[in-house]
Protein backbone atom coordinates (compact mmCIF):
# COMPACT_ATOMS: atom_id res chain seq x y z
CA UNK A 1 0.00 0.00 0.00
CA UNK A 2 1.22 3.22 -1.13
CA UNK A 3 -0.88 6.07 -0.80
CA UNK A 4 -1.21 9.74 -0.27
CA UNK A 5 -3.87 10.92 1.59
CA UNK A 6 -6.14 14.08 3.14
CA UNK A 7 -7.20 11.93 5.88
CA UNK A 8 -6.35 11.52 9.28
CA UNK A 9 -3.55 8.58 9.32
CA UNK A 10 -4.23 6.74 12.05
CA UNK A 11 -1.54 3.81 11.62
CA UNK A 12 -3.51 0.83 11.47
CA UNK A 13 -3.95 1.35 7.91
CA UNK A 14 -0.22 0.60 6.92
CA UNK A 15 -0.23 -2.18 9.64
CA UNK A 16 -2.88 -4.10 8.00
CA UNK A 17 -1.26 -3.86 5.02
CA UNK A 18 1.70 -5.28 5.84
CA UNK A 19 0.82 -8.44 7.93
CA UNK A 20 1.01 -11.73 7.78
CA UNK A 21 0.85 -15.07 9.82
CA UNK A 22 4.92 -16.17 8.53
CA UNK A 23 6.34 -12.27 9.30
CA UNK A 24 6.70 -12.44 13.03
CA UNK A 25 8.50 -8.75 12.97
CA UNK A 26 6.61 -6.00 12.27
CA UNK A 27 8.33 -2.49 12.57
CA UNK A 28 6.49 0.96 12.24
CA UNK A 29 7.60 4.65 11.64
CA UNK A 30 5.16 7.56 12.20
CA UNK A 31 6.45 11.09 12.17
CA UNK A 32 4.33 13.82 13.70
CA UNK A 33 4.65 17.45 13.26
CA UNK A 34 6.26 19.11 16.24
CA UNK A 35 5.31 22.11 18.10
CA UNK A 36 8.39 23.89 16.78
CA UNK A 37 11.80 23.59 14.13
CA UNK A 38 15.09 24.72 15.31
CA UNK A 39 13.22 25.86 18.87
CA UNK A 40 11.21 28.59 16.47
CA UNK A 41 6.86 27.82 17.09
CA UNK A 42 5.23 26.45 14.69
CA UNK A 43 1.38 26.95 14.25
CA UNK A 44 0.59 24.64 11.46
CA UNK A 45 2.08 22.47 8.18
CA UNK A 46 0.95 22.53 5.33
CA UNK A 47 1.99 19.15 2.63
CA UNK A 48 1.31 19.10 -0.79
CA UNK A 49 2.53 16.02 -2.97
CA UNK A 50 2.45 14.82 -6.74
CA UNK A 51 0.33 12.09 -5.86
CA UNK A 52 0.41 9.40 -9.14
CA UNK A 53 4.46 10.32 -8.95
CA UNK A 54 4.58 9.84 -5.27
CA UNK A 55 3.35 6.85 -4.90
CA UNK A 56 4.77 5.09 -7.95
CA UNK A 57 8.23 6.37 -6.26
CA UNK A 58 7.00 4.62 -3.09
CA UNK A 59 6.54 1.55 -4.85
CA UNK A 60 10.11 1.83 -6.24
CA UNK A 61 11.29 2.17 -3.07
CA UNK A 62 9.65 -0.66 -1.28
CA UNK A 63 11.34 -2.68 -4.96
CA UNK A 64 14.50 -1.50 -3.47
CA UNK A 65 14.01 -3.20 -0.73
CA UNK A 66 12.78 -6.29 -1.61
CA UNK A 67 16.20 -6.40 -3.80
CA UNK A 68 18.50 -5.65 -0.59
CA UNK A 69 16.36 -7.49 2.24
CA UNK A 70 14.18 -10.13 0.31
CA UNK A 71 11.15 -8.22 2.39
CA UNK A 72 8.22 -7.88 0.07
CA UNK A 73 5.62 -6.38 2.84
CA UNK A 74 5.75 -2.44 3.26
CA UNK A 75 3.38 0.15 3.11
CA UNK A 76 3.93 3.46 3.01
CA UNK A 77 1.80 6.63 3.90
CA UNK A 78 1.89 9.99 3.47
CA UNK A 79 -0.76 12.57 4.47
CA UNK A 80 -1.26 15.78 2.30
CA UNK A 81 -3.39 19.81 3.42
CA UNK A 82 -3.24 21.18 6.64
CA UNK A 83 -2.07 19.07 9.54
CA UNK A 84 -2.34 20.42 13.31
CA UNK A 85 0.56 19.78 15.78
CA UNK A 86 0.85 16.38 17.16
CA UNK A 87 -0.53 14.78 13.78
CA UNK A 88 1.04 12.13 11.65
CA UNK A 89 2.47 13.25 8.90
CA UNK A 90 3.83 10.14 7.33
CA UNK A 91 3.68 6.43 8.48
CA UNK A 92 5.81 3.31 7.11
CA UNK A 93 5.22 -0.35 7.99
CA UNK A 94 7.71 -3.20 7.33
CA UNK A 95 6.71 -6.68 8.39
CA UNK A 96 9.55 -9.19 7.70
CA UNK A 97 10.66 -12.61 9.18
CA UNK A 98 13.86 -10.90 10.86
CA UNK A 99 13.49 -7.87 12.90
CA UNK A 100 16.85 -6.68 12.58
CA UNK A 101 16.14 -6.67 8.62
CA UNK A 102 12.87 -5.32 9.83
CA UNK A 103 14.46 -2.01 11.48
CA UNK A 104 16.65 -1.28 8.37
CA UNK A 105 14.13 -1.96 5.85
CA UNK A 106 12.04 1.00 7.49
CA UNK A 107 14.92 3.27 7.96
CA UNK A 108 15.77 3.07 4.41
CA UNK A 109 12.25 3.39 3.02
CA UNK A 110 12.40 7.02 5.29
CA UNK A 111 15.53 7.94 4.05
CA UNK A 112 14.66 7.04 0.32
CA UNK A 113 11.04 8.74 0.84
CA UNK A 114 12.64 12.20 1.91
CA UNK A 115 15.11 11.97 -0.91
CA UNK A 116 12.94 10.98 -3.66
CA UNK A 117 9.21 11.33 -3.44
CA UNK A 118 7.56 14.51 -4.75
CA UNK A 119 6.44 15.75 -1.36
CA UNK A 120 6.53 19.41 -0.11
CA UNK A 121 5.90 20.80 3.37
CA UNK A 122 4.99 24.55 3.90
CA UNK A 123 5.63 25.88 7.73
CA UNK A 124 3.50 28.18 9.04
CA UNK A 125 4.61 29.76 12.18
CA UNK A 126 3.49 30.74 15.08
CA UNK A 127 3.85 34.63 14.22
CA UNK A 128 2.01 33.99 11.60
CA UNK A 129 4.59 33.80 8.42
CA UNK A 130 4.62 31.14 6.45
CA UNK A 131 7.30 29.52 3.95
CA UNK A 132 7.93 26.22 2.00
CA UNK A 133 10.53 24.51 3.43
CA UNK A 134 14.00 23.91 1.74
CA UNK A 135 15.77 20.45 2.87
CA UNK A 136 18.59 20.81 4.80
CA UNK A 137 21.91 20.65 2.70
CA UNK A 138 22.35 16.72 2.89
CA UNK A 139 19.23 16.27 0.82
CA UNK A 140 19.85 19.51 -1.50
CA UNK A 141 22.17 17.03 -3.40
CA UNK A 142 20.00 13.91 -3.41
CA UNK A 143 18.99 12.72 -5.53
CA UNK A 144 20.97 14.13 -8.56
CA UNK A 145 19.35 15.29 -11.56
CA UNK A 146 18.19 12.67 -13.98
CA UNK A 147 18.11 9.82 -11.58
CA UNK B 1 2.69 18.95 -30.13
CA UNK B 2 0.91 19.26 -26.97
CA UNK B 3 2.29 18.59 -23.01
CA UNK B 4 0.94 19.12 -19.40
CA UNK B 5 3.51 20.85 -17.53
CA UNK B 6 2.80 20.57 -13.61
CA UNK B 7 4.39 23.16 -11.27
CA UNK B 8 4.11 22.29 -7.31
CA UNK B 9 4.86 23.91 -3.68
CA UNK B 10 7.51 27.10 -4.53
CA UNK B 11 7.29 26.88 -8.26
CA UNK B 12 3.07 26.62 -7.86
CA UNK B 13 3.44 29.87 -5.85
CA UNK B 14 5.68 32.23 -8.01
CA UNK B 15 4.08 31.23 -11.22
CA UNK B 16 0.55 31.45 -9.58
CA UNK B 17 -0.83 28.16 -11.23
CA UNK B 18 -0.41 24.66 -10.80
CA UNK B 19 -0.60 23.54 -14.48
CA UNK B 20 -0.80 24.55 -17.80
CA UNK B 21 -0.96 22.58 -21.21
CA UNK B 22 2.00 24.14 -23.75
CA UNK B 23 1.96 24.17 -27.32
CA UNK B 24 5.69 22.94 -28.08
CA UNK B 25 7.10 22.28 -31.29
CA UNK B 26 8.00 18.37 -32.81
CA UNK B 27 11.90 17.54 -31.26
CA UNK B 28 10.99 19.91 -27.83
CA UNK B 29 12.79 18.24 -24.87
CA UNK B 30 12.52 19.50 -20.80
CA UNK B 31 14.99 22.20 -21.81
CA UNK B 32 12.47 23.87 -24.11
CA UNK B 33 10.22 24.49 -21.28
CA UNK B 34 13.16 25.59 -19.28
CA UNK B 35 13.58 28.58 -21.44
CA UNK B 36 9.98 29.61 -22.04
CA UNK B 37 9.54 29.40 -18.28
CA UNK B 38 12.71 31.69 -17.91
CA UNK B 39 11.39 34.30 -20.49
CA UNK B 40 7.71 34.31 -18.39
CA UNK B 41 10.03 35.10 -15.24
CA UNK B 42 13.80 35.54 -15.43
CA UNK B 43 13.81 34.74 -11.93
CA UNK B 44 13.17 31.20 -12.39
CA UNK B 45 16.34 30.22 -13.25
CA UNK B 46 17.75 30.86 -10.28
CA UNK B 47 15.88 27.79 -9.07
CA UNK B 48 17.04 25.17 -11.83
CA UNK B 49 20.15 24.68 -10.32
CA UNK B 50 18.16 22.91 -7.09
CA UNK B 51 14.71 21.54 -9.29
CA UNK B 52 14.76 18.78 -10.74
CA UNK B 53 12.54 17.74 -13.31
CA UNK B 54 10.14 14.35 -14.05
CA UNK B 55 8.12 13.62 -17.34
CA UNK B 56 5.60 11.16 -17.02
CA UNK B 57 6.46 10.88 -13.13
CA UNK B 58 10.00 10.17 -14.15
CA UNK B 59 13.12 11.88 -12.83
CA UNK B 60 13.96 13.17 -16.33
CA UNK B 61 16.84 15.29 -17.47
CA UNK B 62 16.84 18.59 -19.44
CA UNK B 63 18.35 16.54 -22.94
CA UNK B 64 15.08 14.24 -22.47
CA UNK B 65 12.69 14.66 -25.63
CA UNK B 66 9.29 14.86 -25.10
CA UNK B 67 6.53 13.46 -26.88
CA UNK B 68 2.78 14.19 -27.97
CA UNK B 69 0.33 14.33 -23.86
CA UNK B 70 3.81 13.64 -21.68
CA UNK B 71 2.85 15.30 -18.60
CA UNK B 72 6.51 17.19 -17.17
CA UNK B 73 6.70 18.38 -13.88
CA UNK B 74 9.11 21.27 -12.02
CA UNK B 75 9.97 19.19 -8.67
CA UNK B 76 11.47 21.89 -6.43
CA UNK B 77 13.57 19.57 -3.40
CA UNK B 78 11.29 17.41 -1.81
CA UNK B 79 10.58 17.60 1.76
CA UNK B 80 8.11 15.16 2.58
CA UNK B 81 7.97 12.64 5.54
CA UNK B 82 9.73 14.35 8.88
CA UNK B 83 12.21 16.69 9.84
CA UNK B 84 13.64 14.36 12.10
CA UNK C 1 5.08 2.57 30.81
CA UNK C 2 6.54 -1.12 31.24
CA UNK C 3 4.09 -3.61 31.59
CA UNK C 4 3.44 -7.42 31.67
CA UNK C 5 -0.07 -8.28 30.94
CA UNK C 6 -2.68 -11.25 30.02
CA UNK C 7 -4.95 -8.36 27.46
CA UNK C 8 -4.40 -8.21 24.19
CA UNK C 9 -1.88 -5.66 22.59
CA UNK C 10 -3.25 -3.20 20.59
CA UNK C 11 -0.08 -1.10 20.10
CA UNK C 12 -2.09 2.29 20.86
CA UNK C 13 -1.23 1.60 24.91
CA UNK C 14 2.14 2.43 24.00
CA UNK C 15 2.22 4.62 21.71
CA UNK C 16 0.33 7.11 23.46
CA UNK C 17 2.19 6.63 26.37
CA UNK C 18 5.70 7.85 24.12
CA UNK C 19 3.88 10.49 22.10
CA UNK C 20 5.10 14.20 23.03
CA UNK C 21 4.51 17.56 20.63
CA UNK C 22 8.49 17.99 20.55
CA UNK C 23 9.12 14.73 19.16
CA UNK C 24 8.66 13.59 15.98
CA UNK C 25 9.78 10.34 15.49
CA UNK C 26 7.81 7.11 17.06
CA UNK C 27 9.26 3.85 16.20
CA UNK C 28 7.44 0.77 17.25
CA UNK C 29 7.89 -2.80 17.25
CA UNK C 30 5.69 -5.72 17.57
CA UNK C 31 6.43 -9.27 18.09
CA UNK C 32 4.09 -11.24 16.76
CA UNK C 33 2.87 -15.16 16.64
CA UNK C 34 3.86 -16.99 13.50
CA UNK C 35 2.55 -20.02 12.55
CA UNK C 36 5.50 -22.24 11.67
CA UNK C 37 8.81 -21.85 13.98
CA UNK C 38 11.52 -23.41 11.59
CA UNK C 39 8.96 -24.91 9.52
CA UNK C 40 6.56 -26.88 11.79
CA UNK C 41 2.99 -25.68 12.24
CA UNK C 42 2.37 -23.65 15.22
CA UNK C 43 -0.87 -24.20 17.32
CA UNK C 44 -0.82 -21.74 19.60
CA UNK C 45 1.95 -20.17 21.90
CA UNK C 46 1.71 -19.82 26.06
CA UNK C 47 3.96 -16.97 27.31
CA UNK C 48 4.82 -17.06 31.59
CA UNK C 49 6.69 -14.42 33.14
CA UNK C 50 7.82 -13.24 36.35
CA UNK C 51 5.80 -9.82 36.40
CA UNK C 52 7.56 -7.54 39.09
CA UNK C 53 11.25 -8.64 37.82
CA UNK C 54 10.05 -8.27 34.00
CA UNK C 55 8.54 -4.72 34.63
CA UNK C 56 11.98 -3.65 36.73
CA UNK C 57 14.31 -5.21 33.65
CA UNK C 58 12.32 -3.05 31.21
CA UNK C 59 12.74 -0.19 33.04
CA UNK C 60 16.06 -0.65 33.60
CA UNK C 61 16.55 -0.91 29.40
CA UNK C 62 14.87 2.27 29.23
CA UNK C 63 17.51 3.64 31.80
CA UNK C 64 20.47 2.11 29.26
CA UNK C 65 18.45 4.13 26.33
CA UNK C 66 18.63 7.14 28.35
CA UNK C 67 22.06 7.02 29.05
CA UNK C 68 23.37 5.94 25.39
CA UNK C 69 21.08 8.47 23.02
CA UNK C 70 19.55 10.29 25.69
CA UNK C 71 16.29 8.97 24.60
CA UNK C 72 13.28 9.24 27.60
CA UNK C 73 10.57 8.21 26.24
CA UNK C 74 10.25 4.36 25.99
CA UNK C 75 7.40 1.87 26.35
CA UNK C 76 7.56 -1.47 26.27
CA UNK C 77 4.48 -4.36 27.40
CA UNK C 78 4.87 -8.14 26.99
CA UNK C 79 1.59 -10.25 27.12
CA UNK C 80 1.00 -13.79 29.05
CA UNK C 81 -1.33 -16.18 29.00
CA UNK C 82 -2.42 -18.38 25.92
CA UNK C 83 -1.78 -16.31 22.15
CA UNK C 84 -2.94 -17.27 18.80
CA UNK C 85 -1.43 -17.45 15.77
CA UNK C 86 -1.00 -13.53 14.33
CA UNK C 87 -1.87 -12.30 17.89
CA UNK C 88 0.97 -9.52 19.17
CA UNK C 89 3.57 -10.93 21.97
CA UNK C 90 5.60 -7.57 22.03
CA UNK C 91 5.28 -4.49 21.65
CA UNK C 92 8.41 -1.46 22.30
CA UNK C 93 7.76 2.63 21.18
CA UNK C 94 10.12 4.86 21.25
CA UNK C 95 9.75 8.78 20.93
CA UNK C 96 12.51 10.74 19.57
CA UNK C 97 13.99 13.88 18.26
CA UNK C 98 15.83 11.91 15.62
CA UNK C 99 14.88 9.02 13.84
CA UNK C 100 17.99 7.28 13.22
CA UNK C 101 18.69 7.49 17.01
CA UNK C 102 14.48 5.83 17.24
CA UNK C 103 15.87 3.35 15.52
CA UNK C 104 18.66 2.07 17.36
CA UNK C 105 17.17 2.66 20.20
CA UNK C 106 13.96 0.46 19.35
CA UNK C 107 16.10 -2.20 18.39
CA UNK C 108 18.21 -2.11 20.98
CA UNK C 109 14.99 -2.45 23.37
CA UNK C 110 14.27 -5.62 21.86
CA UNK C 111 17.66 -6.99 22.05
CA UNK C 112 18.33 -7.06 25.72
CA UNK C 113 14.60 -7.65 26.17
CA UNK C 114 15.05 -10.85 24.70
CA UNK C 115 18.38 -11.31 26.89
CA UNK C 116 17.40 -9.74 30.65
CA UNK C 117 13.58 -9.79 30.82
CA UNK C 118 12.16 -12.77 32.67
CA UNK C 119 9.95 -13.98 30.26
CA UNK C 120 9.04 -17.94 28.47
CA UNK C 121 7.62 -19.13 25.29
CA UNK C 122 6.22 -22.67 25.18
CA UNK C 123 5.39 -23.85 22.02
CA UNK C 124 2.37 -25.50 21.29
CA UNK C 125 2.63 -27.36 18.24
CA UNK C 126 -0.13 -28.20 15.64
CA UNK C 127 0.93 -31.84 16.32
CA UNK C 128 -0.22 -31.68 19.84
CA UNK C 129 3.30 -31.39 21.35
CA UNK C 130 4.54 -29.05 23.30
CA UNK C 131 7.80 -27.25 25.22
CA UNK C 132 9.44 -24.83 27.05
CA UNK C 133 11.42 -23.09 23.93
CA UNK C 134 15.00 -22.88 24.97
CA UNK C 135 16.86 -19.49 23.18
CA UNK C 136 19.74 -19.98 20.14
CA UNK C 137 22.79 -20.68 21.38
CA UNK C 138 23.84 -16.86 21.47
CA UNK C 139 21.13 -15.55 23.90
CA UNK C 140 22.20 -19.18 26.21
CA UNK C 141 25.65 -17.44 26.91
CA UNK C 142 23.84 -13.95 27.68
CA UNK C 143 23.24 -12.36 30.08
CA UNK C 144 25.91 -14.27 31.72
CA UNK C 145 25.76 -15.49 35.79
CA UNK C 146 25.39 -13.17 38.13
CA UNK C 147 25.01 -9.97 35.81
CA UNK D 1 15.26 -17.47 58.50
CA UNK D 2 12.32 -17.85 56.06
CA UNK D 3 12.90 -16.83 52.19
CA UNK D 4 10.21 -17.24 49.56
CA UNK D 5 11.20 -19.16 46.15
CA UNK D 6 9.67 -19.22 42.98
CA UNK D 7 9.82 -21.26 39.78
CA UNK D 8 9.60 -20.39 36.40
CA UNK D 9 8.97 -22.24 33.01
CA UNK D 10 10.39 -25.13 32.94
CA UNK D 11 11.25 -25.22 36.56
CA UNK D 12 7.86 -25.20 37.65
CA UNK D 13 7.36 -27.94 35.55
CA UNK D 14 10.06 -30.18 36.67
CA UNK D 15 9.33 -29.47 40.48
CA UNK D 16 6.11 -28.90 40.28
CA UNK D 17 5.23 -26.08 41.93
CA UNK D 18 5.57 -22.67 41.92
CA UNK D 19 6.38 -21.67 44.37
CA UNK D 20 7.05 -22.32 48.06
CA UNK D 21 8.55 -20.74 51.62
CA UNK D 22 11.90 -22.33 52.54
CA UNK D 23 12.99 -22.42 56.09
CA UNK D 24 17.08 -21.64 55.54
CA UNK D 25 19.99 -21.33 58.14
CA UNK D 26 21.36 -17.87 59.39
CA UNK D 27 24.16 -16.93 56.70
CA UNK D 28 22.47 -18.98 53.69
CA UNK D 29 23.27 -18.20 49.92
CA UNK D 30 21.53 -18.74 46.85
CA UNK D 31 23.70 -21.69 46.75
CA UNK D 32 21.98 -23.25 50.02
CA UNK D 33 18.72 -23.18 48.12
CA UNK D 34 20.04 -24.70 45.09
CA UNK D 35 21.80 -27.49 46.99
CA UNK D 36 18.25 -28.42 48.97
CA UNK D 37 16.35 -28.51 45.29
CA UNK D 38 19.24 -31.19 43.86
CA UNK D 39 18.91 -33.37 47.07
CA UNK D 40 15.04 -33.14 45.93
CA UNK D 41 15.48 -33.80 42.29
CA UNK D 42 19.21 -34.69 41.22
CA UNK D 43 18.16 -33.94 37.39
CA UNK D 44 17.68 -30.25 38.45
CA UNK D 45 21.66 -29.81 38.65
CA UNK D 46 21.89 -30.35 34.68
CA UNK D 47 19.80 -27.12 34.44
CA UNK D 48 22.13 -25.16 36.92
CA UNK D 49 24.61 -23.86 34.03
CA UNK D 50 22.17 -22.59 31.92
CA UNK D 51 20.06 -20.78 34.41
CA UNK D 52 19.99 -17.68 36.22
CA UNK D 53 19.31 -17.07 40.04
CA UNK D 54 17.59 -13.47 41.28
CA UNK D 55 16.91 -11.90 44.24
CA UNK D 56 14.53 -9.33 45.30
CA UNK D 57 14.52 -9.16 41.54
CA UNK D 58 17.78 -8.25 40.78
CA UNK D 59 20.41 -11.66 39.04
CA UNK D 60 22.29 -12.76 41.65
CA UNK D 61 25.20 -15.50 41.88
CA UNK D 62 24.81 -18.30 43.50
CA UNK D 63 27.11 -16.38 46.85
CA UNK D 64 24.44 -14.54 47.35
CA UNK D 65 23.41 -13.88 50.78
CA UNK D 66 20.13 -14.17 51.98
CA UNK D 67 18.31 -12.18 54.52
CA UNK D 68 14.84 -12.74 55.80
CA UNK D 69 11.97 -12.45 53.67
CA UNK D 70 14.14 -11.96 50.70
CA UNK D 71 11.98 -13.32 47.06
CA UNK D 72 14.22 -15.74 45.35
CA UNK D 73 13.56 -16.72 41.83
CA UNK D 74 15.13 -20.02 39.33
CA UNK D 75 15.54 -18.27 36.36
CA UNK D 76 15.72 -20.73 33.29
CA UNK D 77 16.85 -19.17 30.02
CA UNK D 78 14.52 -15.91 28.60
CA UNK D 79 13.21 -16.67 25.31
CA UNK D 80 10.39 -13.32 25.76
CA UNK D 81 9.57 -10.68 22.79
CA UNK D 82 9.89 -12.74 19.67
CA UNK D 83 12.01 -15.36 17.45
CA UNK D 84 12.44 -12.79 14.94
Amino acid sequence: MFKITSEVITGEEVRDAVETPDAGAVVLFFGTVRNNTGGRATKYLEYEAYPPMAEKKMSEISEEIAEKWGIDRVAMIHRVGKLEIGEVSVAVAVASPHRKDGFKACEYAMNRLKQIVPIWKREVWADGEAEWVKPDAVFFEQPEKGE
Amino acid sequence: MKVTVKYFAVCHEMLDRSEEVMELPEGATVRTILKRLEEEWPEIAEFYEVMQMSVNWEYATEDTELTEDDEVALIPPVTGGTDV
